[in-house]
C-alpha cells in the first residue's frame, strides 16, 4: 500500500525529486551552493531568462513558438542603452516598450490574421532583428555613460528588502502572468486556442485576435527583460541575446509545457527555468566547465518529459 | 456517385506551381544576381555556389526525410560538429580514413539515439532534437576541450579540391545523395511508407506499417547525413571548430520550407528541397558579391523567408494552420 | 452457396481499459454468405470488438475461431492477410498517397530489395477498382477525391486482399443516398460471394434492409442475437437501452411568434446561392439534403464563421451586417456545428470549461473568471442532461460520443439563445440518447426559441420539423410543410437537379 | 596620380582601381572588432579603393565561403582576420594558388599556413598578455590569489594571452596562485556571470582578476561593483584597453591594460594589402605598438573612441 502511494507521488512529482536529489548533492559537496548569497545570485541570473519564458509560455499553450526572442532581447537591449545617452532612461524605457509590442505585434499579424507558420516566422524575425541591430549600432558596442549614477541602475542592480530588485520584477511577473492565465477570459481563451483552435471559433473566440496578444506579450516581457538587461550590464553587444530562445524553450519544455498547445502554466515554467539556473550554477560550483551543463540539460529535459508523460499515461515507461 | 471534380485547364499549371514555386523563386533571384552583378554569372562562381551549398545541402535532405514523417530534427548542425571534431581528432591514433569511418558512424549512433528515443517515448521531436542540440554540442566541447583540432597533415584538405569539370567532388556528393534519396523516397518500399507515416500516421499504423522503425531509420538517416557533411566540412577547412554548424539547423530548416516541405508531414520532395537549398545559397553569395553590409544580408533573408511563406499561402489559399 | 458454414467465430472475449471493462466474455458468430448487425448504444463495445478482431487490440480472454480453427491476430497488416478487413468508422486514408497505394497501404509488391512494382500495384489496384465500378484512376490522388469515393478506396481493400470477413463501422454517417445505394449493392456483391460481412450502424431503417441476423450488445455483454425477419425495431431497441421508447419522434407543439431570423438572397462562390427562408420563434425548421448540398455552409454563414458574397440578413425585423461569431452568440445564436470533436469541444478541457467557452463574459467581472459560478451552470445542465462523466474536470476526450454531444448542447444552451442551430445533432448517436435529444428540441421550440434542425437522416428531419426545407447543389428546391411534409415529396426534391 | 607618402614605392594602377577584399572577424562582438571593421570601411573609401568588406559572423565556415567568393573576381589582395587559427588555411592556400595575396590582420593564422601568406600584421598578443601579468603581480605586490577569465577558447589570440601569461607568472611571480579560469568568449554580460559565479564560490580569497581583453574585464567590475567591493578592493587587469575600461581606471576600478588601437590595426592592414598590390616588398611580420597603461599614467593616453 505505502509502496503504491510512494511509485504514484513519484511519477507526478518525479521531476522535483529528481531536482532535489541534485540539490542535495551539490548542496553536500560544496559549502558555498547553499547559502541566501547564492540563491539571490541563481534567482537574479534566471530573471531574465524567466521574464522572456513568461512571455513565451503564453505563446507555447496557443501551440505555437516564438524564436524570435533571443534576436529581440539582443535589439531591445542595444536600443535601451543607447537611448539611455541619448533620450534618457525614462524615454528608453518608453522606447523599448514600444518596441516589444511592435515587434510582438508583427509575429502576430503574421502568424494570428495571416496564418503562417509561427516556426518559421519567428525564424525570419530572428535573422531581421539581427541585422537591424548591426543596423542600429553600425557593430560596435553600446554603453551607458554614467552607469554610476543613474536610476537606471536599479532595475538590474539594487536590492529591495535584501532581494536583487530583477528577481522581484521577475516574480512579480510571474504573480501577474499566471493570474492572467488562470484566472482572466483571456486565459481561458488562450488555453482554448491551443486546446483546438476550430472550435475556438466556433464558440465565438477571436483567435486571431488571441495569437496577436500573445505574441505581444511575449514581445512585452522580452522588453522588461532587456530593461533589466541592460540595467545590469550597462551596456550591450550585438550578440547578448544570442541563444536565449533556446534556453528559454528549454525551460518551459522541463517545466512540463506541452510544445502542442493547450496545457501548461506559469509556474511550471518557473520551475523549469530556475532548475535550468540551478543546473548550471551548481555544475560551475562543482568546478566542471560551462559545457557540461549542456549535456546534462540534455539528459535531465529527456528524463523529464519522459517521466512526465509517462505518469499522463499511468506508466513511465511506455 | 457525385459528381467528378471541376477540371480547368489552369488546373495543371496551378498545381505545378504549387508544388514548384521555389524554382520560380530560383530563376527570380538568379536572374537579378546575374544582372547585378558581373562577377555572378561565371563558371567559377557557380561552381563556387554549388560546393558551397553541399553542406546545407546534404544536412537538408535528411531533415526532409524526417520532415515528411512529421517530424523534425534540430540537432544536425551539433552532430555535424561532432562528425567532424571525430574525424580530425582521431587521425593521429587510428589513421585517416578509420577516423572519418568513426565520425560517420558517431551521426549514424546519435540519429538512431535521438529516433528510438523519440519512437518509444512518443515525445515530440522538436524537444527530444533540441535536447540533444544542446547536449551533443556539449560533448563536443568535452571532446575539443573548447580547442578548434587541426589535421597533421594538410593533405587531407585536397581531397575535396578534386573536380570533374566545374563540379567538385563535395558537390557531386550533394548531388547524388539528392538523387539516391529521391529514387528511395518516390521508388521503394520505405520511402512510401514515410510518407504514409507523415500522412496519417493511424493509417499507417493501422496498416501494419512499423511506424516506429521508420521513424527510427530517418532519424539515422539523418543524423548519418550530417555526419557526411560534418566530415565534408573538416576536409573543406582541415580543422574541426567546436562551434562548426552552429545554428545550421536554422539555414537547414529555412531551406528546406523555402522549398515548399510541410512541417506537418506526408508533402515534399528532395527536388523541392534542392530548390531551396540553391535558392539560399545563390542568394547568400548573390549578396556578397555585392559587397552587401552583413546587416541587409540578415534582413533580406528574414524579409525573404516571409515572402516565400506568403507566396506559398496565397497560391494555396488555404491557411495553414497550426504546424508543430 | 451454402448459407450455414460458421466463417468466424468470436468466444469469451473480454477487454478491459482503465476504469471501463470495454467487452465482458462476448461470443458471436459470422456465417458465410450473411450479413451480420452488430447493435448498441454508444459506448457498448462495437467498435472495440471489431478493433479486437482486426488486430488493433489484444484481448484479455477469448479466442477467435476461423473455419472452425483457432487463430491469432498479431497486428492489423496479419488481419487483412488472413482475411479480415475493418473499415473504419473514421476513414483511414493517407490523403496524400495515391489511391493503389492506399488500397495496398503497407502491402505493396516489391522485389526483394524493397522496391516497389509500381506496374503490378497499378495494374492489380486497377482490377479491383473495376470489379467495383469506380470512376477512378489508381494514379489518383485520394486527397481530391469526394468522401464517398474515399470510402469506395477502403472498400476497394475488401476486393484487393480477397477478404473474407469485411467489418463496416458505421459506414454510411456522411454518404448520401445515392452512395448508400451503391454500397449497399457492393454488400449485397461480397455476400453472394460467400462473404461473411459485420455490420455497425445506429440507424435501424438500414439494418432492417440488409442486415440477416442482429447481435445486440449493451454494456460490453451481448443481449442476444435475432433473426432479422423474425424481430421488430421495438424489440432489438428495447434490448439495446433495457427499456422500453416511448414515441420516437417528439414535435413541438405549434405556437409560433414573430420572425426571428430571415435570410433573403444568400449566396457565397461556389458553396451556396440565392438562399432564402425565414424561422419564426417557437418553430422548428429542418434543412434536408444530402451531404455537400451546401446547409453547413448556409448555417455557418449566418453565425458568421464564413463570409457571403452577397445577400441579406434580417435578425428580428432589423437587417444585420454579416457578423462574426462573437456577435451572433452576443445576438442570440448558437450553433451546434456537425463535428463535435474539430468543431465542438475542447477535447482536453473538462465539461466545465467547455461549458462555459462561448459566454466567458457572462462568468466574469472585469475579465476575471468566477469558478464558482461555472460549476453551477455545470452542475445544472450536468444533471438536466443526464451526463455521465466523473467530474466537471474530466477531460472530454474520454467521454464516449453520446455524452460529449450533450456537452455540446449544454454549451449553447446556457445563454438561452433565441435561435439554436444544430447541425446533425444526433450523427452517430444511439437510439436512447437520440431520442431525448428529439424531446430536448421539441421543449426548446415550446420555450419559444425557433429551432433549425440540419439532418440527413428522412424520418428525424420529417419527425422533429414543422417545416422542411430540401436543398440540393447550393440552392433551396423546396420547402414542405403539413401535408406536403413527406418523404416522397423530400426525395424528388432534392434528386431532381 | 602621386603614391602616398606611405607606400614606399610607385603605384602600378591608379588607387581607383585597385580592389581589395576585407573579411573581418566579427564587428558584432565587441567593440574593438567594430571599430576595426569602421575603420576598414571609411579608410579605403578615403583612399578611394575598391573594397569589399565582409563579416563572417564569426564562423570559420562562412568565412571560407567569402574567400573563395573574392577570389573568384579580379582581386588585388585579400586582408584576412581570421575566425579561427587553422580553418582557413585551405581556403588562403586556394587563393594564393590563384595568384592572390593575402595578409593576415590581427591574429596569425597556424604554422601550416605561414607559407601561403605574403605578411601578418597586428599587435603582439604574447609581449601584452606578459605585460598584463607585470601589472598584476605588481598590483598585488607579488602574491595573492587570482580568477582567470578567458576569449573565445581556439582562438589565437586567447591561446597566446593564456600560455603568455601564465608562463610568466609560473617564471617570475611563484606566489600568485591561479583560483579557476573560465570562458567568456569575448562577452561583456558573460563575463559577468562567470564573475558572479567566482565571487559566489571563493567569496574574499579573491584578490584579482585577469580578463584577456576589456570589454569582458568591464563585466567583471560590474560583478564587482554589485557584490559592494569598493574600487580597487579587488585588483583587475585585461589586455587592450577600450573607452569605458579607460574610464573605470580613472575611477579606480582597473588596475592596468594596455592600448592597442583598432584604427592604427586596421590601416597598417589596408596599408600593407596595397603594397603588396603594388609589388612592394613587405616584412612578414609588423607589429603595432601595444604601451602598458595603468592608473599612473592613465592620463598621457587619450581615451579609446571603442
Ligand atoms: N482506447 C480506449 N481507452 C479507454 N477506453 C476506451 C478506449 N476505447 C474505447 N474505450 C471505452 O470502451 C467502451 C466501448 O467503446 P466503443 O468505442 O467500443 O463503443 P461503441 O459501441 O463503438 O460506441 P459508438 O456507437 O459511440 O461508436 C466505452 O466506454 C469507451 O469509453
Ligand atoms: N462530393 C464531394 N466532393 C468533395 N467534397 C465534398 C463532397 N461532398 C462533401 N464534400 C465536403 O464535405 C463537406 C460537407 O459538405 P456540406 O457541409 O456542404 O454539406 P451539408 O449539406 O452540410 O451536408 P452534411 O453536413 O450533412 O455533411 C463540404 O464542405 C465539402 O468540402
Ligand atoms: O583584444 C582582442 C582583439 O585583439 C581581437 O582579437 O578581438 C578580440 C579581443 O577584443
Ligand atoms: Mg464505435
Ligand atoms: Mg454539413
Amino acid at each position: 500500500m505505502f509502496k503504491q502511494d510512494m511509485t504514484a507521488l513519484l511519477r507526478r512529482h518525479g521531476l522535483l525529486f529528481a531536482f532535489g536529489i541534485f540539490l542535495a548533492g551539490v548542496a553536500l559537496t560544496t559549502d558555498t551552493f547553499l547559502t541566501v548569497g547564492n540563491f539571490l545570485d541563481v534567482i537574479r541570473q534566471v530573471s531574465i531568462t524567466g521574464m522572456i519564458a513568461i512571455g513565451v509560455t503564453f505563446v507555447v499553450i496557443t501551440g505555437r513558438f516564438d524564436l524570435s526572442v533571443g534576436s529581440m532581447l539582443t535589439f531591445l537591449t542595444v536600443i535601451v542603452v543607447d537611448q539611455h545617452n541619448v533620450s534618457g532612461p525614462f524615454m528608453a524605457i518608453i522606447y523599448v516598450m514600444i518596441g516589444g509590442i511592435v515587434i510582438g505585434a508583427i509575429n502576430g499579424l503574421l502568424i494570428g490574421f495571416i496564418g503562417l507558420n509561427a516556426l518559421i516566422v519567428t525564424l525570419a524575425m530572428l535573422s531581421f532583428l539581427q541585422g537591424l541591430t548591426l543596423f542600429y549600432s553600425g557593430g560596435a558596442n553600446v554603453n551607458v555613460q554614467n552607469a554610476q549614477n543613474t536610476w537606471f541602475a536599479f532595475f538590474g542592480r539594487a536590492d529591495l528588502f535584501g532581494i536583487p530588485v530583477p528577481a522581484l520584477i521577475f516574480i512579480l511577473t510571474a504573480i501577474v502572468a499566471s493570474f492572467v492565465l488562470t484566472r482572466t477570459t483571456f486565459g481561458r481563451q488562450i488555453f482554448a486556442v491551443g486546446g483546438n483552435e476550430t472550435a475556438s471559433k466556433f464558440s465565438g473566440i477571436d483567435t486571431r485576435k488571441t495569437i496577436f496578444f500573445a505574441y505581444i506579450l511575449s514581445g512585452l516581457t522580452t522588453a522588461l527583460a532587456a530593461i533589466i538587461m541592460g540595467s545590469r550590464v550597462m551596456g550591450a553587444q550585438n550578440t547578448i541575446g544570442q541563444g536565449y530562445e533556446l534556453t528559454v524553450l528549454a525551460g518551459i519544455i522541463l517545466g512540463g509545457t506541452s510544445l502542442l498547445g493547450g496545457s501548461g502554466g506559469i509556474w511550471r515554467t518557473i520551475l523549469g527555468i530556475t532548475m535550468l539556473g540551478f543546473i548550471q550554477n551548481g555544475l560551475l560550483l562543482l568546478g566542471y566547465p560551462y559545457y557540461v551543463q549542456w549535456l546534462v540539460t540534455w539528459v535531465v529535459i529527456i528524463l523529464a518529459v519522459w517521466i512526465d508523460l509517462g505518469a499522463k499515461r499511468g506508466k513511465v515507461f511506455a | 456517385m457525385s459528381t467528378p471534380n471541376k477540371v480547368s485547364f489552369l488546373t495543371p499549371i496551378k498545381n505545378w506551381l504549387l508544388r514548384n514555386h521555389i524554382w520560380v523563386f530560383f530563376l527570380v533571384v538568379f536572374g537579378a544576381f546575374s544582372l547585378a552583378s558581373p562577377y555572378f554569372l561565371t563558371v567559377n562562381n557557380l561552381s563556387n555556389v554549388l560546393t558551397q551549398s553541399a553542406f546545407i545541402g546534404i544536412l537538408a535532405i535528411g531533415m526532409t526525410l524526417v520532415m515528411i514523417n512529421g517530424e523534425i530534427d534540430l540537432s544536425v548542425g551539433a552532430v555535424l560538429a561532432l562528425a567532424s571534431a571525430l574525424a580530425i581528432g582521431l587521425q593521429d591514433s587510428i589513421g585517416v580514413w578509420p577516423a572519418v569511418f568513426c565520425g560517420l558512424l558517431s551521426g549514424v549512433a546519435l540519429g538512431a539515439l535521438n529516433g528510438t528515443i523519440i519512437a518509444l517515448s512518443g515525445i515530440h521531436s522538436f524537444i527530444v532534437t533540441l535536447g540533444a542540440l544542446i547536449g551533443v554540442r556539449g560533448l563536443v566541447f568535452i571532446y575539443t576541450g573548447e580547442d578548434a583540432l587541426m589535421v597533421s597533415d594538410f593533405s587531407y584538405t585536397e581531397y575535396p579540391e578534386i573536380y570533374l569539370g566545374p563540379l567538385s567532388i563535395t558537390a557531386m556528393i550533394f548531388l547524388g545523395l539528392a538523387f539516391l534519396f529521391q529514387w528511395i523516397l518516390t521508388s521503394t518500399r520505405h520511402g512510401r511508407e514515410a510518407y504514409s507515416v507523415g500522412d496519417n500516421i493511424e493509417a499507417a499504423h493501422d496498416a501494419g506499417i512499423n511506424v516506429k522503425r521508420n521513424k527510427i531509420i530517418n532519424f539515422t538517416i539523418c543524423g548519418g547525413l550530417a555526419a557526411v557533411a560534418g566530415i565534408l566540412l573538416s576536409m573543406r577547412l582541415g580543422t574541426a571548430e567546436p562551434n562548426a554548424g552552429k545554428i545550421w539547423e536554422l539555414w537547414t530548416i529555412i531551406a528546406v520550407v523555402l522549398g515548399g516541405v510541410r512541417l506537418t508531414g506526408g508533402y515534399g520532395t528532395l527536388w523541392m528541397t534542392i530548390g531551396g537549398v540553391l535558392t539560399l545559397a545563390v542568394m547568400r553569395n548573390g549578396l556578397r558579391l555585392l559587397s552587401t553590409p552583413n546587416y541587409v544580408e540578415l534582413m533580406v533573408m528574414g524579409a525573404v523567408l516571409i515572402m516565400a511563406l506568403l507566396l506559398d499561402h496565397f497560391l494555396s489559399g488555404i491557411s495553414r494552420k497550426k504546424t508543430s | 452457396m451454402t448459407q450455414n458454414t460458421t466463417l468466424l467465430e468470436l468466444q469469451g472475449i473480454t477487454k478491459t481499459f482503465p476504469g471501463v471493462k470495454a467487452l465482458d466474455n462476448v461470443s458471436l458468430d459470422v456465417k458465410q454468405g450473411e450479413v451480420l448487425a452488430l447493435v448498441g448504444e454508444n459506448g457498448a463495445g462495437k467498435s472495440t470488438l471489431m478493433k479486437v478482431l482486426a488486430g488493433l487490440y489484444t484481448a484479455e480472454q477469448g479466442s477467435i475461431k476461423y473455419l472452425g480453427k483457432e487463430m491469432q491476430v498479431h497486428s492489423p497488416l496479419d488481419a487483412r492477410l488472413k482475411g479480415i478487413l475493418l473499415i473504419h468508422q473514421e476513414l483511414s486514408l493517407s490523403p496524400e498517397l495515391s489511391v493503389a497505394e492506399n488500397i495496398y497501404l503497407g502491402a505493396w509488391p516489391t522485389n526483394r530489395f524493397g522496391v516497389l512494382q509500381k506496374r503490378k500495384l497499378r495494374k492489380q489496384t486497377q482490377q479491383a477498382l473495376e470489379a467495383l465500378g469506380c470512376d477512378f484512376a489508381p494514379d489518383d490522388r485520394v486527397g481530391q477525391l469526394s468522401i464517398a469515393r474515399q470510402q469506395m478506396v477502403e472498400i476497394a481493400r475488401a476486393q484487393a486482399f480477397n477478404a473474407n470477413i469485411v467489418i463496416f463501422d458505421e459506414p454510411t454517417a456522411s454518404l448520401t443516398d445515392n452512395e448508400k445505394a451503391q454500397l449497399f449493392e457492393t454488400i449485397e456483391d461480397l455476400r453472394s460471394r460467400g462473404k461473411g460481412i459485420i455490420y455497425i450502424s445506429h440507424k435501424m431503417d438500414e439494418i432492417f434492409e440488409i442486415t440477416d441476423r442482429i447481435t445486440i450488445l449493451r454494456d460490453g455483454q451481448v443481449q442476444g442475437t435475432k433473426i432479422t425477419a423474425d424481430t421488430s425495431v421495438d424489440e432489438i431497441t428495447r434490448a439495446m437501452i433495457g427499456r422500453d421508447l416511448d414515441t420516437y419522434f417528439h414535435r413541438a407543439k405549434e405556437n409560433f411568434g414573430e420572425d426571428v431570423l430571415a435570410v433573403d438572397g444568400l449566396s457565397a462562390d461556389g458553396l451556396f446561392s440565392d438562399v432564402s427562408f425565414s424561422v419564426k420563434s417557437g418553430e422548428v425548421l429542418g434543412l434536408y439534403g444530402l451531404v455537400g448540398a451546401g446547409r453547413s455552409e448556409v448555417v455557418e454563414t449566418i453565425f458568421g464563421i464564413r463570409k457571403a458574397q452577397s445577400g441579406k440578413i434580417t435578425w428580428k425585423g432589423r437587417e444585420i451586417s454579416p457578423p462574426t461569431p462573437a456577435e451572433a452568440i452576443e445576438l442570440g445564436i448558437a450553433l451546434v456545428p456537425e463535428s463535435r470533436k474539430e468543431q465542438g469541444l475542447v477535447l482536453g478541457m473538462g465539461g466545465r470549461e467547455n461549458i462555459t467557452l462561448p459566454h466567458l463574459h457572462f462568468f466574469s467581472t472585469l475579465s476575471v473568471m468566477s469558478k464558482e459560478k461555472e460549476l453551477e451552470t455545470y452542475e445544472q445542465f450536468q444533471q438536466a442532461l443526464d451526463i455521465k462523466t466523473t467530474g466537471p474536470e474530466q477531460p472530454v476526450a474520454k467521454l464516449s460520443g453520446g455524452n460529449q454531444q450533450k456537452f455540446v448542447l449544454a454549451k449553447w444552451l446556457c445563454s438561452s439563445p433565441n435561435l439554436i442551430i444544430l447541425d446533425e445533432p444526433t450523427r452517430g448517436i444511439d437510439v436512447g440518447s437520440k431520442s431525448s435529444i428529439h424531446e430536448l428540441i421539441a421543449n426548446l421550440a415550446e420555450q419559444g426559441l425557433a429551432v433549425i434542425v440540419i439532418s440527413s437522416e428522412m424520418p428525424e428531419v420529417l419527425g422533429v420539423s414543422h417545416r422542411v426545407l430540401a436543398m440540393a447543389n447550393g440552392r433551396i428546391v423546396g420547402s414542405f410543410s403539413g401535408q406536403n411534409q413527406t418523404e416522397e415529396n423530400l426525395i424528388s426534391a432534392v434528386s431532381k437537379t | 596620380q602621386d603614391a602616398p607618402d606611405w607606400l614606399g614605392g610607385e603605384l602600378k594602377k591608379p588607387l581607383a582601381e585597385t580592389r581589395i577584399g576585407i573579411t573581418v572577424l566579427y564587428p558584432g562582438s565587441n567593440a574593438y572588432q567594430a571599430k576595426y571593421a569602421e575603420t576598414a570601411e571609411s579608410y579605403t573609401k578615403e583612399l578611394g579603393i575598391q573594397a569589399i568588406v565582409l563579416d563572417p559572423q564569426g564562423d570559420p565556415a562562412t568565412q571560407f565561403d567569402q574567400i573563395q567568393d573574392m577570389s573568384s573576381q579580379p582581386i588585388d589582395a585579400l586582408v584576412v582576420w581570421p575566425t579561427s587559427q587553422n580553418a582557413l588555411i585551405p581556403a588562403i592556400r586556394q587563393a594564393s594558388r590563384n595568384g592572390i595575396p593575402v595578409i593576415t590582420s590581427n591574429s596569425p593564422i597556424g604554422e601550416a599556413g605561414r607559407r601561403y601568406i605574403a605578411g601578418h600584421t597586428g599587435p603582439d598578443d604574447c609581449a601584452q598578455a606578459e605585460q598584463s601579468a607585470e601589472m598584476l603581480a605588481e598590483s598585488l605586490g607579488g602574491k595573492g590569489d587570482i580568477v582567470v577569465v578567458e576569449g573565445t577558447p581556439g582562438y589565437t589570440v586567447s591561446i597566446l594571452r593564456k600560455n603568455c601569461f601564465l608562463d610568466k607568472m609560473a617564471d617570475s611571480y611563484p606566489d600568485i596562485n591561479i583560483l579557476a579560469s573560465q570562458t567568456a568568449e569575448w562577452n561583456r554580460e558573460k563575463a559577468q556571470t562567470v564573475m558572479e559565479t567566482f565571487l559566489t564560490q571563493f567569496g574574499d580569497e579573491i584578490d584579482g582578476v585577469y580578463a584577456f581583453d576589456d570589454g569582458m574585464g568591464l563585466g567583471v567590475i560590474s560583478a564587482l561593483q554589485g557584490a559592494g567591493k569598493a574600487p580597487g578592493e579587488v585588483k583587475v587587469v585585461t589586455c587592450n584597453q577600450f573607452g569605458e575600461g579607460w574610464d573605470a581606471m580613472k575611477e579606480g576600478w582597473h588596475s592596468g591594460s594596455n592600448k592597442q588601437s583598432p584604427v592604427d590595426d586596421a590601416i597598417l592592414a589596408i596599408q600593407t594589402a596595397i603594397k603588396i598590390a603594388n609589388g612592394i616588398e613587405v616584412p612578414p611580420l609588423q607589429g603595432i605598438e601595444t604601451p602598458k597603461v595603468t592608473p599612473e599614467n592613465v592620463d598621457e593616453f587619450e581615451r579609446p573612441s571603442w
